[in-house]
């Protein structure tokens, strides 16, 4: 232990100490001053740790002077002060280090100083125990946040600084007056003794408004909305490295006397003081960053946001209604988001520091300048904006699951205002991963530690609070994704780490071979780990193009899916699902055109787990087993996250651009494997929850038509699609369409459909896509109108992919029949008669993208630039190999993947009869009708290879000619341009469907973001720039205060 | 099994020539309406054997070569999944097979096949006429689907044979009385299915001769033209079991298949061409319209 | 209760100089008085009336003082408040000097560069 | 308007903070921790000044940290008008002889009187701010009448700095010896009102006499010199 006392005399002493030796040697001045630095480092970090391994068990009370508390003045040191400490010294001695390299201004000694008591105030603002000195630590704080704001001397940073003065004066002046106050009504200053006073008085108006002012006086210095203009300027004018400590550690300490505050001075409005203010800052904070264009600011919007969120908690976690569980999940919560916010934020602030420009345009394609940038960079905004494992997924599900049910408006707020964050950061990241950038600085080392610091604390908070919170996790999944991360260091040779992945995949199978199959999670399971491991085959890197982060972000996504349907429980599902989420952003992103649909992609994953999140938390219990809960609103929002994933309409306009722009060697994984995770997700939620509710089937019927509509829409959408993955993307849409439908039967006739249907668009759309991206590779584009004739040059891939489209299609004999078979077969066993029309029709608009794909890519004149194509590579050509003839075999013997279905659907309680029988002539034979799939395979082969052979005998000599050679009035055409009909292929049918394809829901969800913009533009001015503006939105809040929060009238 | 596959083939072979008949039934009766003599109604039998007969066949590709089979075992196949006579030991055919979802499907199994070597072929009238044939395919399935929705929900049934059994007992109980609205719709994208006039802009003989295969010559173009035949036959068949109760005997089905043959027959003759995006929309309106007629019944009674 | 009044009556002056000074100079003159109000304030609330300083100095204080001496610790509190209002009021001044020397005005107006 | 605005604004802060003072009467008699400084002041302290006794001893932290903000508002302030080009050129006009002369006779009187003030700080009303305020003024005086005038900066940034740092020490030193920090018994406290009494009160603000007169000059010698290098 070291004593506090020694902490703050230390410091203050060779701040005196500097002031004098930096007028005789700068560099001594400047040794001394980290010598200061580290040894209250050292010294902070010592208490804390104290503290943490139990050796401090009281909180230490430092007498100064020898006297008890009410007498003199006295610091008072327990857990939380000394982790905020600690926290100060660590930001101050990065951002100390930071400025170092980068050249602090002259005269340095000065500087030095001021930078030394600014930490030294922020942790006296901390350690005291006594209101005065709280105030008179709270003006060294200030003075030197004045001094250092300005440091910078340009005009920018004067302004801010002087805002900050005018406004840091009245803040201080209430604080002073309340004190003063407080002294007179209970003749006390010290903290504790205050506490036990107040106590003993009864809570008059009177008493209760000294209280406020005292809260006002904070709640300036704590940024809340709208008093918070200064604090924005600060963010945008001042030095970065000046805003990193000042967000990162100052403003900490703030909170601290916010949260003290609250427990010694028993307000009883402080609760609801804290929801309005701290919940109205969060909220607005995140929507009026929206527009904002310099960087520096928008990362202050952010600040002020998460400041908010933190008064909100802790509004909650000084409730005294509390049970004790959720305070103390509130209690990790608060330390976790204070970690996360400070390292995050700091080292953004300090990232945006090696940026010239701080204007949002100039940070384009600055992410590709630099790994380590990149690193840096990507790691602090996914901490910020809650993606697991970093402490702010901690700290946000922490929180959300501590309120309690009868807040859970609360819950909303939190998550709106999330996707509001998730809004704009993204945007940062879009603009700066997008082209190249300007070169970046290299002054990288303070950010680089916070965002090592926030992957450890992560990791340790995933260690510490996942079990209490009821999350599971499967030990192997574990090591898997471990492996995943260690891949990376193979990353000097992708093909290795092609093959390592390959092995690790594999030795996932061999790990995973129990637990396959027995169940719906088992059969999922199997799903994918066997089919990843294909797809993974497929990604055989063919060029320089592949990140070093391809091959561990694409088996973190794979291992995710393996432990979410593991899941034993949604919370665990949960956080498997948001990691499986976010490592599939950054695989999006690496598409060189993907940064919108990557952007767009991210805010409805966010649409999608927020809403399931707040669904969990509504539920009862978190085991997955049959829940009862009443009415729709549950099981919309558990439901609306897994929809996302399916891209159900109208929650499909990511899809397209996502599938489209994503690198191809991960679009199959996409489509064929992570769509299917929002199957599974949905199946369990309609088999444990929706079943459940009283309003079961009409709800189940929405789903039915949402899977209906999506299927029409997406298939009529796709046939006008001229590039190849475009067009796949809204198939695959499509399909996933009608395995919704399937699913929201919950027949077994139709669960069935859906889990075969599933299986199969995995099988035909995994090698529709893998096919793709072979043919896009070889030919360079993937816009079909100039491909064409390529059945020529690849004739396996034309195989495979005739095989896949007639799947696709569902045409009789090959395996994608079956689940038509089987849904139209439970629609109409239901009666659900207009989906069935509806499904019908959608799958024969099908056709016409199918002849699409087969015509514009394969058949018709091969191009000239084409000429000289090869077939795909050699691994790719395998998988393809596999799948179609897989889709063969299961067309043959659907009772391959029939048997085992039913096997899963077995022990579920209602779902015990498979609802069809086979036969022997008849084959599978439902109530209804009947469908013998082998006859039809030996029929159909038997027929064709007789007409075949009787062509092959009778007829005349077959003579082959060249392409060009076509009956054309005679002439003989000169070149393969002229005669391919690419373009404009079903301009017609456009003619008559016009109306149906508008895109409606692109322009009714760009027009949400764009009135909420306009909105938040409009809440934005409100910051004036004008100071006496924001003095009178002080006086303004301060008289609200004071007027709504006591009896006072 | 072999006796059944040797009848199978000679149902086959009757359904071929009854097809190439009706062709040329069509053409002499379209020439009588036109005022001009006309081929003799065995013309399309002569056709068939003349490009059969043919030296050389010219080849584009495997696709183009395979294609011929696809439409002539897609056509053959559906012929032999529908049941004639239902309950036959034989006309029932392979009906065992599946049920009506299958023989829809089964269906776009040769036109899919023919589509894809033409499209081989290189000529660009191919493809057009493929996208105009897939998208006119859109338009008629959906009225069509919607009565065949109305009979399997009605006779809560899928299978071919379930649905003539349920409209046994007397000619009132014939899916065409029972249903009037959803017969309707289902006939009048008959129109479309048979690609007759007013639907007749796939094969557009003025703008792009005979459609798909427009490249299609000699042997080629004789198993196209057999698929064709069949195919057609089948429809008819399908249609009468649907909706006209069936057949007791093979005397029942010539009359009620020629029945149901005539019907576009008259309306080609009277009619100017629609374009595409008329047809569709067309399909997409009218007949749906009179289809969901009976479909919000069924709903309704249900 | 007069002090009392008047040393609010200057805090919100300051205050109203503050919110409504377009001058940079002004509003720090501004700051300056709602400083000395409050420290008016502060002192006139440990004032008991018919006491005397509570400097011992006599010995007739040293002998139930608390009777005899006004409250000591306000006193204490304003010194330190005091010093504290002139650190800020000279930084305050420094800053105002500085953006002077930017933009050669001090009216407010021409400093609403950070805003929104 | 916006003056209109403001004023009823104000008003109603204005009423809410009558509302608080109206509950403590005024002249009240009314102790809180104080009652302690007041009866046991002397007892512990031997500083007849009481205010003395709380500044420099029960809330010796507090006086530490004013110390610390006032030598932190002159670094501030020196640190950012090191580069300033702030004042425009003017003419400057040479004081009048009558003021140079007074000034040279007042100089070394008013630092006297100032280290009187700190150095009886237990004693008398004062102490070292005030003590220091008047060394600061003596200087401010100089400088105005005397062109030529220039306090050593050097020499001023060190007493500063040693100042603060014996004070400082001095609480280490209760820390070693007193055991705690700031601690009043590692020096005898010596006899009621007389100069060597009152423990380490008078050392301490001796130390801040000299730290507050360095700083304020140094200060007034800052934001002066500015307007002085432009000619």
């Amino acid at each position: 232990m070291v004593n506090p006392i020694l902490i703050i005399a230390i410091t203050l002493a060779s701040a005196f100490f500097i002031g004098i030796l930096q007028v005789y040697s700068k560099l001594w001045a400047r040794l001394f001053f980290f010598l200061t630095l580290v040894f209250d480092f050292f010294a902070a970090g010592a208490n804390f740790y104290g503290f943490l391994s139990g050796r401090i068990t009281e909180p230490i009370l430092v007498k100064i002077g020898g006297f008890p508390p009410p007498i003199g003045i006295n610091l008072l040191v327990g857990k939380p002060e000394a982790a905020i400490g600690f926290l100060i010294f660590t930001i101050a001695l990065l951002g100390a280090y930071h400025w170092e390299r980068k050249g602090f201004p002259e005269p340095q000694g000065k500087i030095m100083v001021l930078f030394l008591l600014l930490s030294l105030g922020a942790a006296g603002i901390t350690f005291t125990g006594d209101f005065f000195n709280l105030f008179v630590f709270i003006e060294i704080t200030s003075i030197a946040a004045y001094g250092l704001v300005a440091s910078a001397k340009t005009e920018k940073s004067v302004e801010a600084a002087f805002k900050y003065m005018v406004v840091g004066s009245i803040s201080s002046t209430f604080i002073l007056l309340s004190v003063v106050f407080l002294y007179k009504a209970t003749g006390s200053l010290n903290m504790m003794d205050i506490a036990s006073r107040i106590r003993n008085i009864s809570l008059t108006p009177i008493y209760i408004l000294i209280l406020l002012m005292f809260l006002a006086g904070l709640l300036i210095e704590l940024e809340v909305f709208p008093i918070n203009g200064w604090a924005l300027d600060v963010y945008q004018g001042a030095d970065p490295v000046v805003v990193a400590v000042l967000a990162g550690a100052v403003v900490k300490a703030f909170y601290l006397v916010f949260l003290k505050a609250g427990t010694y001075l028993t307000l009883p409005s402080f609760f609801t003081l804290s929801l309005i203010f701290g919940g109205g800052t969060y909220l607005v904070s995140q929507f009026i960053a929206w527009r904002q264009k310099d960087v520096k600011r928008f990362l202050g919007y952010s600040s002020v946001a998460q400041l908010g969120l933190l008064i909100l908690s802790a509004g909650f976690f000084l409730n005294p209604t509390l049970p004790a569980f959720s305070k103390h999940l509130i209690g990790a919560s608060i330390v976790l988001f204070i970690f996360n916010h400070s390292f995050a934020k700091s080292s953004l602030f300090l990232l945006a520091d090696n940026v010239k420009s701080s204007q949002l345009h100039g940070w384009r394609g600055i992410l590709n300048k630099n790994p380590l940038f990149k690193f840096i960079f990507s790691t602090s905004v996914f901490s910020i904006t809650g993606v697991p494992p970093f402490p702010g997924f901690w700290a946000k599900l922490l929180l959300i699951f501590a309120i309690p049910k009868n807040c859970s408006w609360v819950i909303g707020l939190i998550l709106v205002g999330a996707l509001g964050e998730i809004v704009y950061y993204y945007r940062l990241f879009r603009e700066a991963s997008e082209g190249e950038g300007e070169k970046v600085g290299t002054n990288l080392a303070a950010p680089l530690t916070g965002a090592i610091l926030l992957i450890g604390a992560g990791l340790v908070a995933w260690k510490m609070f996942a079990t209490q919170m009821g999350i599971m996790f499967n030990s192997t999944i574990l090591l898997l994704l471990a492996f995943s991360i260690a891949i990376y260091i193979l990353g000097f040779s992708r093909i290795l780490q092609w093959a390592g992945s390959l092995a690790v995949v594999g030795y996932g199978i061999y790990r995973m071979v129990p637990e396959m199959g027995a169940n719906l999670h088992g059969f999922f399971l199997a799903l994918v780990l066997v089919g990843s491991a294909l797809l993974l085959l497929a990604t055989y890197p063919t060029s320089k193009r592949t990140s070093w982060t391809f091959y561990p972000a694409y088996l973190v996504v794979v291992f995710s899916m393996a432990g979410l349907v593991l899941a034993r429980n949604w919370l665990t599902l949960f956080v498997f699902w948001e990691l499986m989420s976010w490592a599939s952003f950054v695989l999006i992103n690496m598409g060189s055109r993907a940064k919108k649909a990557a952007w767009i992609y991210a805010i409805f994953s966010a649409i999608g787990a927020y809403s399931m999140l707040a669904g969990i938390y509504l539920l009862p219990g978190l085991s997955l087993t049959h829940l009862k809960v009443a009415g729709i609103m549950v099981p919309l929002l558990l439901v609306t996250g897994f929809l996302v994933k399916m891209a159900t309409a109208p929650l499909h306009v990511w899809a397209r651009d996502a599938y489209g722009e994503s690198p191809d060697e991960f679009t199959p994984l996409l489509s064929g494997i992570i769509s299917k995770m929002g199957v599974f997700g949905s199946l369990i939620a309609i088999l444990y929850v929706i079943g459940n509710i009283s309003s079961g089937p009409s709800f189940r019927y929405i789903l039915g038509w949402l899977g209906a509509l999506t299927a029409f829409f997406m298939t009529l959408i796709a046939v006008f699609q001229d590039d190849l993955k475009r067009l796949l993307a809204y198939s695959s849409v499509g399909q996933v369409g009608y395995i919704l439908i399937g699913l929201a039967i919950a027949s077994p006739l139709g669960w069935n459909a859906a889990l075969y249907h599933t299986v199969n668009h995995f099988i035909f759309k995994g090698l529709l896509f893998v096919a793709a991206a072979g043919i896009i590779y070889r030919v360079g584009t993937s816009y079909m109108p100039r491909m064409g004739g390529l059945i020529r040059r690849m004739p396996l891939t034309f195989l495979s992919t005739l095989v896949a489209i007639i799947a696709l299609a569902g045409i009789p004999p090959i395996s994608g029949f079956a689940g038509k078979w089987l849904l139209y077969s439970a629609l109409i066993e239901k009666g659900w008669i207009f989906i069935t029309v509806v499904t019908f029709l959608a799958s024969t608009v099908a056709f016409l993208y199918c002849f699409k794909i087969l015509h514009s890519v394969f058949l018709g004149q091969l191009q000239e630039e084409n000429s000289n194509v090869k077939e795909v590579p050699f691994p790719l050509a395998i998988v393809e190999a596999i799948l179609f003839v897989s889709l063969g075999v299961l067309g043959a013997f659907p009772r391959l993947l029939l048997d085992p279905i039913n096997r899963v659907f077995a022990g579920i309680p209602g779902m015990e009869s498979p609802g069809f029988h086979y036969e022997k002539t008849l084959g599978v034979v439902s109530n209804l009708g009947h469908w013998n799939a082998l006859f039809l395979m030996v029929f159909f082969v038997g027929s064709f290879l007789l007409a075949l052979i009787f062509f092959a005998i009778t007829s005349a000599r077959v003579k082959k000619v060249g392409q060009l050679d076509v009956g054309y009035s005679g002439e003989v055409p000169k070149s393969p341009e002229d005669l391919h009909f690419g373009y404009g292929l079903y301009d017609h049918f456009r003619k008559a469907v016009k109306w149906f394809i508008y895109p409606m829901v692109t322009k009714i969800w760009e027009g949400i973001y764009e009135w909420i913009s306009a909105f938040a533009e409009i809440v934005r001015r409100i910051y004036t720039g004008n100071v006496n503006t924001y003095a009178a939105y002080v006086i303004l809040i301060s008289i609200i205060i004071f007027y709504f929060f006591t009896g006072v009238k | 099994m072999v006796a059944r596959i040797f009848y199978a083939f000679l149902i086959l072979l009757g359904g071929i020539a009854y097809g190439l008949l009706l062709g040329g039934i069509s053409r002499k009766i379209t020439a009588r309406l036109q005022n001009r003599r006309g081929p003799t109604i065995f013309q399309n039998f002569i056709d068939v054997w003349k490009l059969f007969r043919k030296k050389t066949a010219i080849s584009h590709g495997v696709m183009f070569y395979l294609a011929p089979m696809f439409r002539l075992v897609g056509g053959a196949g559906t012929f032999l999944l529908v049941p004639i006579v239902v309950g036959h030991p034989y006309l029932s055919n392979f009906s065992f097979g599946g049920d009506l979802i299958v023989i829809m499907y089964f269906m776009v199994l040769g036109c899919l096949g023919m589509a894809l070597g033409a499209a081989e072929s290189g000529h660009p009238h191919s493809p057009i006429a493929v996208t105009r044939g897939l998208s006119l395919m859109a338009g008629y399935e959906l009225p069509f689907v919607v009565s065949v929705v109305v009979l399997m929900i009605a006779d809560k049934t899928t299978t071919v044979e379930g649905i003539v059994r349920a409209q046994q007992g007397g000619i009132l109980h014939w899916h065409i009385f029972t249903h009037p609205f959803a017969a309707a719709a289902a006939f009048i994208s008959l129109l479309g299915m048979m690609m007759s006039y007013p639907f007749q802009v796939v094969m557009a003989p003025q703008e792009i001769p005979i459609g798909p295969p427009t490249e299609y010559s000699s042997s080629f173009l004789s198993y196209m033209f057999s698929g064709r035949s069949v195919f057609a036959v089948a429809k008819y068949v399908l249609f009468m079991d649907l909706f006209l109760g069936g057949a007791t005997n093979l005397g029942w089905a010539f009359l009620k298949t020629f029945l149901i043959f005539l019907w576009p027959l008259f309306i080609t003759n009277v009619f100017p061409r629609f374009k595409l995006e008329q047809a569709v929309s067309f399909f997409w309106t009218w007949p749906t319209l009179i289809g969901l007629i009976d479909l919000i019944r069924i709903y309704i009674v249900r | 209760m007069a002090f009392f009044t008047a040393s609010i009556l200057l805090i919100l002056i300051g205050l109203y100089a503050v919110l409504v000074k377009r001058n940079i100079m002004k509003i720090v003159i501004g700051l300056s008085l709602m400083d000395t109000g409050v420290n008016l304030l502060i002192v006139s609330l440990g004032f008991i009336r018919g006491r005397t300083a509570p400097i011992i100095n006599v010995k007739d204080l040293l002998f139930n003082t608390s009777s005899k001496v006004v409250d000591p610790l306000p006193q204490a509190l304003v010194l330190t408040a005091i010093v504290i209002g002139v650190a800020v009021t000279a930084v305050a001044l420094s800053i105002v000097m500085l953006m002077y020397s930017k933009k050669g005005t001090l009216e407010i107006d021409e400093y609403k560069e950070l805003k929104w | 308007m916006r003056k209109l605005i403001a004023i009823a604004f104000l008003l109603i802060l204005g009423f809410f903070m009558l509302k608080i003072v109206s509950v403590f009467p005024f002249g009240e008699e009314r102790w809180g921790v104080s009652r302690h400084y007041v009866d046991k002041g002397i007892e512990e302290n031997r500083a007849s000044n009481l205010v003395t006794s709380i500044v420099v001893n029960y809330r010796g932290f507090d006086t530490l940290g004013e110390v610390t903000v006032l030598f932190l508002a002159a670094t501030a302030l020196a640190f950012l008008l090191a580069t300033c080009k702030c004042r425009k050129k003017y003419e400057r006009i040479e004081a009048s002889l009558t003021l140079k002369t007074a000034s040279d006779i007042l100089y070394p009187l008013l630092i006297l009187f100032g280290a009187y003030i700190f150095i009886h700080g237990h004693l008398t009303p004062g102490g070292g701010f005030q003590g220091g305020t008047v060394i600061a003024s003596a200087v401010m005086l100089m400088l105005l009448s005397h062109f030529t005038f220039h306090p050593n900066h050097r020499a001023l940034s060190t007493i500063e700095g040693l100042a603060g740092i014996i004070f400082v020490l001095i609480g280490f030193a209760g820390f070693i010896w007193g055991g705690s920090f700031l601690a009043n018994n590692i020096l005898p406290l010596g006899h009621w009102n007389r100069l060597f009494s009152a423990g380490v009160i008078p050392l301490i603000y001796i130390a801040i006499g000299f730290k507050v007169g360095a700083e304020l000059s140094g200060l007034i010698t800052d934001m002066y010199k500015v307007t002085k290098e432009e000619e």
